[in-house]
């Protein structure tokens, strides 16, 4: 159900809500621990907050709500003393302040977990939570190891964490992680914690967990701004959300007044599906099959441990995992970035376990990679250049050699027009477009390499409502299409909703095969964490992080 | 095999204070076993290489790559020759002249890491071409100012250091002679790997290095500012090569020779090899010196004992040396950010 | 009216071609700024007859004087009366030009391909040795005159090429399959390769007429010829056959670059290797290629040496590939850069050995101006920023309000 | 456009191109400049110089000189420019050469070589004379028990090769027992080489003298020499004067008069006198090479050593004694 103005767009004042929300508890900006006001914040070409205000009462969470690139980000980075906001003020606890680095936030009792986790990997994660902060001895020549270790344990018991501060934070998993990063702001005092995406690799328990926490740290005392695209959580975990569109503020709501739809249509300016529907269709011939794929990694760690899967054409084969469980080697090994240790990769009947990657995209393999930034685009190169990328020695696109880059660029106006890339300007670097529109332009040119199979790993990672719906679609009509299609993804609803058969990946091995109407998110993500179907936990509770 | 040695290699890795350690209880029982010139010789020249090593592993933990580490030891050790030439003999401010050389020749050196520093920071340089630029203005400069002041690109010859013998260690056996009867850049050199390991590993400064060379947003974000430890670790490189390179042009060399590769003779390159291999072990650095200075001086003994073998051959052992070595113990895992600018405030 | 400045500038950066001139450009002239500064402090320091008097203090050397002699000196002074287009400066000028393209290219190809080949010297100091015992072997089983000629020198280049491309290989192989770090092992090879050649010189391919050190000569007919009427004439060492193949060599570099399907995985391996592997490139065959390629391309440049330089190989060849790191690093690692950077390197070559006769400025000035300039070249950012302070200055102030200030009332009227 | 140095109007000019190497190397080039400023000093004459840091730059090195047609005479100093000025000097019939160090047959080109073997038979006799005995000057003494004396050159080539034939054969000459080991550093610039295989020799092998044919890897020696208080033996200058800081420890040089070579050149250019395509040949008979005492602890070697010495001398000079100039 909707508020009273609420549905339409930027007109309405943010200070409607506010001033309705604020008169339901103290009534003046006395109890605000934070106080944005009017932040204008710019970059060449981009307002990425046009005049925001944010109002967060102390010993609540605020959930911040906006679309890719609506600009919460960069609001947090100003609060945080990383950006200097063009315009505006920032007020903490009462007291007008001006933050030119993030130590001054820190002293102000600030601290930002942010949306990639600022630790060093090769240190322990002892030396994290201390980093910037270390209490020394001997007048300072030498850091106080055991005071720190002291005041951890202490921070542990009392927030009930369970970390081992003398392990290497490359080596644990990311939930782990993420309680590093909020162990390191509470080293250092915070009173007002900023998390941004925090549950983005998550299993939905590590996402209770997380909620515990929140709770825990609020009941203390402390104040949590946490940012989201999705809109679950804003409305299960937060006191108060504040919604930002294209760097404005469009109001400030109270979860228990609002709907999902509303929410939605509040962030991107328009109604929008929320699911996507997967309707059966016939399946063909096997198209890949693995068989016994083991898969080490330097030190001879296995990293995946003999799968078996069978993927036939026009069906999606998803699989469900929390990332570093062994699904980007599977698929590394599937499309030829890696050798499998053990085991053999079949596909269309041929045996391609020895076959190099540049054979495998010849014989009509599509991949989707885990990161556009490293793998998927060349950002320097412009559009026209990476429209080629993986085609640059196909009889479609050279003769023996030599590119035809008149055709290749046809070929990327087309993709781009197909697609929606914006902006539609095929010279322009890959890496001055936006997360969407990349991967918009690196689906587009993987599905339209006319393949057999699609191999795709969280397609939609990053990407917004509108570009994700559109992302769907086109997946489900290859599938119509008789394409098979293998799709990773620790989006549970993703995989849930799109998959004609469901298998979790667990450390390596798949755990279950199912079908995925007939599996409860809960259930998925107890899998996720382990847990074999009908039985109980096969390992303690932080199993799945550390490996 | 590759991975077995990728294994041992990580093994190492994870125990550096016990492989540091193993390494010189090997390189003592060489000692022990072979002639004491070899060892004096190998001492002294390790100077240059070991500590310039040591200031290549604070420039580029923290992210700022310096192989221009040769430049800052032609210039140190031609300044502090200079300043001692200028000075004369004697004794300035109660303070030997030598001293004093030794200083000048440090301030050179950082005043050159100073200018890398800022053009690779402030201007965003890359730093192996910067850092070849150095090298190349170093040998050109010290030659250039040498020629004007000596009409030579030769040096005069100036005093040396004396040995310094510390009383009752200089009895122990086998090695006392060697570690405590011998000369200030010895002892400059083993107090400086000693100092170089600490700082790195126990005060909090190091471990701001190290997370600036690893992911320098994370320690921005910590609240220390990035530039100024980048800062402080290439200017302490400086000083580094500085005391290398004077303390091996007063302990060893006593002359600036400019000619061709001049005096140090690619001895800062060998530095860079020398902390490659070393994983960035201060310690581990000051035995890879030992390494490279011994096998210089093998040569030696080989040849006057002998052994017919081509002189241009023997002398491109330790190269051969450092590629085999690569091969064997495989790629040093350079920091994650080193080469890369940072610019607080950056996505 | 400042976003509008922005986008000019903005668009200036992007123009990467004409950006990398102006930069080029830029960092040449502030070189020379300061190696003229240093040319006429330091001449304070030296002693003279006569010289400049400035408060008590004699300066001996002329700055300007120098880089006349450096720049036009190495033209043959163009600006003096009697001058001729073919002279020897321009013609010593047109040799390291030669020369440099070659080695530029080598370093280019290899620094495109994300490889920092260091070695581009040791490959020029084994395929020249390669290209002279090769040429000295064959002209006893080839006939003389015409057809030696065409035979030879063709013959030549390629085992320079051969050798030179496997010396390149070598760290190429290294990096690829024991993941060796190829700016150290290039340069270990370097100094290997001076070890190797020598011990090849005195076991088998010494001269033995000569005391010194090198190899026999290869006949004349085997060296590149000059052409005739247009070309320079008489013992000048320098042939427009050669330059006009460097320049076809570059041309055809950069069309490797532009238009084929190696050129665009060599650049994307160097620009992005885990794009590059996604994309089908097999990122160890690469490197093995390109530094093939690089340490080929190495080799010819000794293959010229020997071929147009000396018609021999002899021991302590001059750093022609330690030149063309500067020449490649100048010219953006772009292979048509390297024609112009390498013009200028040239110059500088050759202009320094008019400097060392015709002034009394020591002659490693010039060692110093390059470090200055690839110092320069190396730090665009500096320039940039130059720029954008001019820039600002004709503008109107920009409006910039930091945090504070002017939100101060709009706090109130929100609460309201 | 001028230098501030000011342009030089004197009757003659003199071109000269080093050595690679080059200036500063207290020795042979350093030599062959005292030769010409000598001259200097003399007439009214001007001078430049080129150094050319490698072999292949002779050629245009010469060139550059002869084709300015402005010099008088051009020295080239070193065996290294005898291929590049045997192509030159047809190319300038009028223009007068020198070249030190080898021999090239053209008219207008007068050549200047040394016996070095025989310089270094005489400082070898000298060591091999002196290691057997109880002898202690200056900074050095010698261990009576052992003899061994050593050699250290710079690069293995032929020219430095015949310093270590013709030192052979003085010491074998003295004493058939003497050990003489040697050492190529490789390097004619490398001082901390050039000690550590002093040291070396002084240590493990006990050498009580060193002779170096090495440039300023001979530095290394001299310092090593003082530091195990040692003797050494210096080349082409009498180094015991150019390098005075370590005239306690240099025994003698084996002195190489290029200087003489080229003063009179010069003088005979200056005379009228030049006299192309002629090769003079300087060894002990003409002074052009010979052993010279240290200038500091020269004098206290026992007369009897210098007695023998000299009758060496006059040996070779006779012809009696053959000494080779390869090893
Ligand atoms: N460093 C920067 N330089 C230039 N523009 C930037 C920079 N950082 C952010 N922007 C711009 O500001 C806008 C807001 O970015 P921001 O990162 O705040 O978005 P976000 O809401 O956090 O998005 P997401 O949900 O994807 O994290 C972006 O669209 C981008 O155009
Ligand atoms: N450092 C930067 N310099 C210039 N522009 C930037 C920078 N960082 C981001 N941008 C701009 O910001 C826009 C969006 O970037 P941003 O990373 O916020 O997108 P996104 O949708 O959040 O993607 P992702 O989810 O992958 O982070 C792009 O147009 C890009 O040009
Ligand atoms: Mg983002
Ligand atoms: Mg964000």
């Amino acid at each position: 159900m909707s508020e009273p103005g609420m549905g339409t767009t930027d007109g309405m004042g943010p200070t409607t809500e506010v001033g309705e929300h604020t008169a339901e508890t103290k009534g003046t900006g006395s109890d605000l621990a934070v106080h944005l006001d009017g932040i204008t914040k710019r970059f060449p070409g981009v307002v990425a907050n046009d005049d925001v205000d944010l109002r967060v009462e102390r010993g609540t969470v605020h959930a911040l709500l906006g679309e890719n690139g609506a600009g919460k980000t960069t609001l947090m980075n100003v609060l945080y003393g990383l950006y200097e906001p063009e315009e505006g003020r920032v007020v903490v606890d009462g007291e007008e302040r001006t933050f030119d680095s993030p130590r001054d936030a820190i002293d102000a009792g600030i601290g930002m977990i942010h949306q990639h986790f600022m630790l060093v990997d090769p240190m322990t994660i002892a030396e994290n939570i201390a980093l910037g902060n270390e209490p020394t001895k001997w007048f300072g020549m030498a850091v106080d190891r055991d005071r720190i270790d002291r005041d951890i344990r202490d921070l542990c018991d009392r927030y009930g964490f369970d970390v081992d501060p003398g392990a290497t934070v490359e080596d644990v998993g990311v939930g782990v992680q993420q309680r590093v990063e909020i162990l390191k702001a509470l080293f250092r005092g915070a009173d007002i914690l900023i998390l941004d995406e925090p549950t983005a690799v998550l299993t939905p328990q590590e996402v209770e967990g997380l909620y515990d926490v929140l709770e825990e740290l609020t009941d203390q005392g402390k104040t949590i701004i946490f940012i989201t695209h999705k809109l679950d959580e804003a409305t299960h975990a937060a006191d108060a959300i504040t919604v930002l569109r294209d760097g404005k503020s469009v109001g400030t709501v109270r979860p228990e007044r609002t709907s999902r739809e509303d929410l939605a249509e509040r962030m991107v300016g328009r109604e929008v599906l929320l699911e996507a529907e997967s309707e059966p269709v016939e399946t063909g011939d096997v198209v890949l099959s693995t068989q016994d794929v083991v898969v080490e990694d330097a030190r001879g760690v296995e990293l995946v441990s003999g799968i078996d899967l069978d993927v036939r054409a026009g069906e999606i084969l998803g699989i469900a995992g929390v990332d570093g469980n062994g699904q980007a080697e599977l698929v590394e090994a599937i499309t030829g970035l890696r050798t499998p240790d053990e085991g053999t990769i079949a596909y269309e009947g041929a045996d391609i376990t020895e076959w190099s990657r540049r054979r495998r995209i010849e014989s009509g393999m599509a991949y989707i990679p885990e990161d556009r930034h490293e793998r998927g685009l060349v950002m320097p190169f412009d559009l026209v250049e990476n429209g080629v990328l993986g085609s640059q020695r196909s009889a479609r696109f050279s003769d023996g050699g030599r590119i035809d880059w008149t055709g290749v660029r046809d070929h990327t106006e087309e993709l781009i027009e197909t697609y929606d890339v914006r902006p539609p300007n095929a010279d322009a670097d890959a890496q001055s477009f936006s997360g969407g529109n990349q991967q918009k332009f690196i689906v587009g040119r993987e599905f339209e390499r006319d393949p057999s199979l699609v191999v795709a790993t969280h397609p939609t990672r990053g990407v917004d409502i509108g570009s994700t719906e559109f992302i769907h679609d086109r997946l489900l009509e290859l599938r119509r299409e008789g394409v098979a299609v293998l799709l990773v993804s620790s989006k549970l609803d993703e995989v849930q909703s799109l998959s004609d058969r469901l298998a979790v990946i667990y450390e390596g091995e798949f755990i279950d095969v199912t079908d995925p109407d007939t599996i409860t998110e809960e259930e998925l993500g107890l899998r996720m964490a382990g847990h074999q179907p009908g039985t109980d936990a096969v390992d303690g509770p932080n199993a799945g992080e550390s490996r | 095999m590759r991975k077995r040695f990728r294994r041992t290699r990580e093994t190492l890795a994870r125990y550096p204070l016990a492989t540091a350690l193993g390494g010189l209880v090997i390189c003592l029982l060489f000692l022990w076993l072979t002639p004491a010139s070899w060892q004096t010789s190998t001492l002294r020249l390790a100077v240059p290489i070991a500590l310039a090593a040591i200031g290549g592993i604070f420039a580029e933990k923290s992210g700022v790559i310096n192989i221009g580490i040769e430049g800052l030891l032609i210039v140190s050790s031609f300044s502090a020759i200079i300043a001692v030439y200028w000075l004369g003999n004697g004794t300035t401010l109660g303070l030997s002249n030598l001293w004093w050389g030794l200083l000048i020749g440090v301030l050179v050196s950082v005043v050159f890491a100073l200018i890398f520093a800022i053009v690779c920071i402030e201007f965003e340089a890359d730093q192996i071409i910067a850092g070849l630029a150095i090298w190349l203005i170093s040998l050109g400069l010290a030659p250039f100012a040498s020629r004007i002041v000596f009409g030579s690109p030769n040096t005069a010859n100036v005093a040396l250091f004396d040995d310094v013998t510390v009383p009752v260690l200089s009895e122990i056996p086998i090695f006392g002679y060697l570690l405590f009867d011998t000369e200030p850049q010895v002892y400059i050199m083993l107090v400086g790997a000693l100092a170089g390991w600490y700082l790195l590993a126990r005060t909090n400064f190091g471990r701001w290095v190290v997370a600036s060379g690893e992911n320098p947003k994370a320690l921005d974000t910590a609240g220390v500012d990035v530039r100024k430890i980048r800062y402080a670790a290439v200017l302490l490189s400086g000083v580094f090569a500085g005391l290398g390179g004077a303390g091996f042009a007063l302990g060893t060399l006593g002359t600036f020779t400019g000619t061709g590769d001049t005096a140090i003779n690619g001895r800062g390159f060998i530095a860079i090899a020398t902390y490659l291999l070393a994983n960035y072990h201060p310690l581990g650095a000051l035995v890879g010196s030992f390494l490279f200075a011994g096998l210089n001086s093998m040569q030696d003994t080989l040849q006057t004992a002998g052994y017919g073998l081509p002189t241009e051959l023997i002398r491109t052992i330790p190269h051969m040396t450092v590629i085999l070595v690569l091969v064997l113990v495989g790629r040093t895992r350079l920091p994650d950010a080193a080469g890369d600018h940072y610019e607080s405030g950056e996505d | 009216m400042r976003e509008r400045l922005e986008g000019v500038l903005e668009r200036l950066v992007r123009a990467s071609v004409f950006h990398r001139v102006v930069i080029s450009v830029a960092a040449l002239f502030a070189a020379v700024l300061i190696g003229g500064i240093l040319v006429f402090v330091s001449g304070g320091f030296a002693s003279c007859r006569a010289g400049l008097d400035v408060a008590g203090m004699t300066f001996c050397y002329n700055p300007m004087q120098v880089y006349y002699e450096l720049f036009f000196g190495a033209l043959g002074h163009p600006l003096e009366v009697g001058w001729q287009l073919t002279n020897g400066s321009l013609a010593t000028t047109l040799q390291q030009m030669t020369l440099l393209i070659f080695a530029g290219l080598s370093v280019a190809v290899a620094f495109r391909a994300g490889l920092l080949n260091i070695g581009t010297q040791g490959q020029l100091v084994v395929g020249g040795l390669a290209t002279a015992v090769t040429v000295v072997y064959a002209a006893s089983i080839v006939p003389d005159g015409l057809i030696g000629t065409v035979v030879l020198i063709p013959l030549g280049v390629l085992a320079g090429a051969l050798v030179g491309g496997f010396y390149g290989a070598i760290p190429g192989a290294l990096k690829a399959y024991a993941d060796a770090n190829e700016v150290i092992t290039t340069i270990m090879l370097n100094f290997i390769a001076v070890g190797i050649t020598s011990t090849l010189l005195s076991w088998r391919f010494q001269d033995p007429n000569s005391n010194n050190s090198q190899t026999a000569p290869i006949p004349e007919y085997a060296e590149i010829p000059t052409v005739p009427v247009i070309g320079f004439a008489g013992r000048v060492d320098f042939s427009l056959l050669a330059l006009a193949f460097a320049v076809a060599l570059m041309i055809a570099i950069a069309w490797l670059f532009a238009r084929t399907s190696f050129g665009y995985e060599l650049r994307m391996s160097g620009t992005q290797p885990e794009a590059a592997a996604y994309g089908g490139v097999d990122e160890k065959k690469m490197t093995v290629a390109s530094m093939t390629l690089s340490g080929a391309l190495g080799g010819i440049a000794g293959a010229f040496w020997v071929l147009m330089v000396h018609g021999r190989w002899l021991e302590n060849v001059p750093s022609i590939g330690f030149d063309g790191i500067a020449v490649s690093v100048l010219a953006g690692n772009g292979p048509i850069g390297v024609g112009a950077a390498a013009f200028l390197f040239g110059v500088l070559e050759s202009g320094s050995s008019r400097v060392g006769t015709a002034t009394d400025v020591p002659p490693e000035l010039v060692g110093i101006l390059t470090g200055l300039i690839i110092l320069f070249v190396a730090m665009p950012e500096f320039f940039r920023m130059v720029g954008r302070r001019y820039v600002d200055v004709g503008s109107a102030e920009p409006v910039r309000a930091d945090g504070g200030g002017s939100g101060a009332d709009d706090g109130g009227e929100n609460d309201a | 456009i001028g230098g501030f140095g000011g342009e030089s109007d004197a009757e003659y000019q003199v071109g000269m191109v080093y050595a690679t190497g080059g200036l500063g190397d207290d020795s042979f080039n350093d030599m062959a400049k005292q030769g010409v400023v000598d001259a200097r000093d003399e007439f009214d004459l001007a001078f430049d110089e080129r150094e050319p840091g490698r072999e292949g730059e002779f050629p245009s090195a010469q060139r550059d000189f002869a084709e300015s047609g402005d010099y008088d005479l051009i020295n080239c100093i070193g065996y290294a420019q005898a291929e590049a000025l045997g192509e030159n000097a047809p190319d300038y019939p009028d223009q007068n050469f020198i070249i030190v160090d080898a021999v090239v047959e053209e008219d207008n080109v007068r050549s200047y070589v040394f016996e070095e073997p025989d310089g270094s038979f005489q400082v070898g006799h000298l060591a091999g004379l002196l290691t057997d005995r109880e002898f202690a000057a200056g900074a050095g003494e010698t261990n009576p028990d052992a003899s061994t004396v050593g050699f250290i050159g710079g690069t293995e080539s032929a020219l430095i090769q015949s310093f270590e034939a013709g030192f052979r054969a003085g010491v074998e000459h003295a004493n058939a027992d003497v050990n003489v080991v040697s050492s190529y550093v490789g390097d004619f610039n490398d001082t901390a080489q050039g000690q550590s295989s002093a040291r070396s020799m002084y240590q493990n092998e006990d050498a009580d003298i060193i002779f170096h044919a090495a440039g300023r890897t001979g530095i290394g020696v001299f310092q090593a020499a003082q530091d195990e208080g040692r003797f050494a033996i210096g080349v082409d200058s009498d180094q015991s004067l150019s390098n005075e800081d370590f005239a306690d420890v240099i025994l003698a040089s084996m002195v190489k008069r290029v200087d003489t070579a080229v003063y009179n050149a010069i003088e005979s250019v200056v005379n009228d006198e030049f006299e192309g395509g002629a090769a003079e040949t300087l060894g002990l008979e003409q002074d052009g090479v010979s052993a010279v005492y240290g200038d500091e602890i020269g004098g206290e070697i026992p007369q009897e050593i210098k007695d023998a010495l000299e009758e060496s001398r006059q040996a070779i000079i006779d012809g009696e004694i053959d000494v080779p100039s390869e090893l």
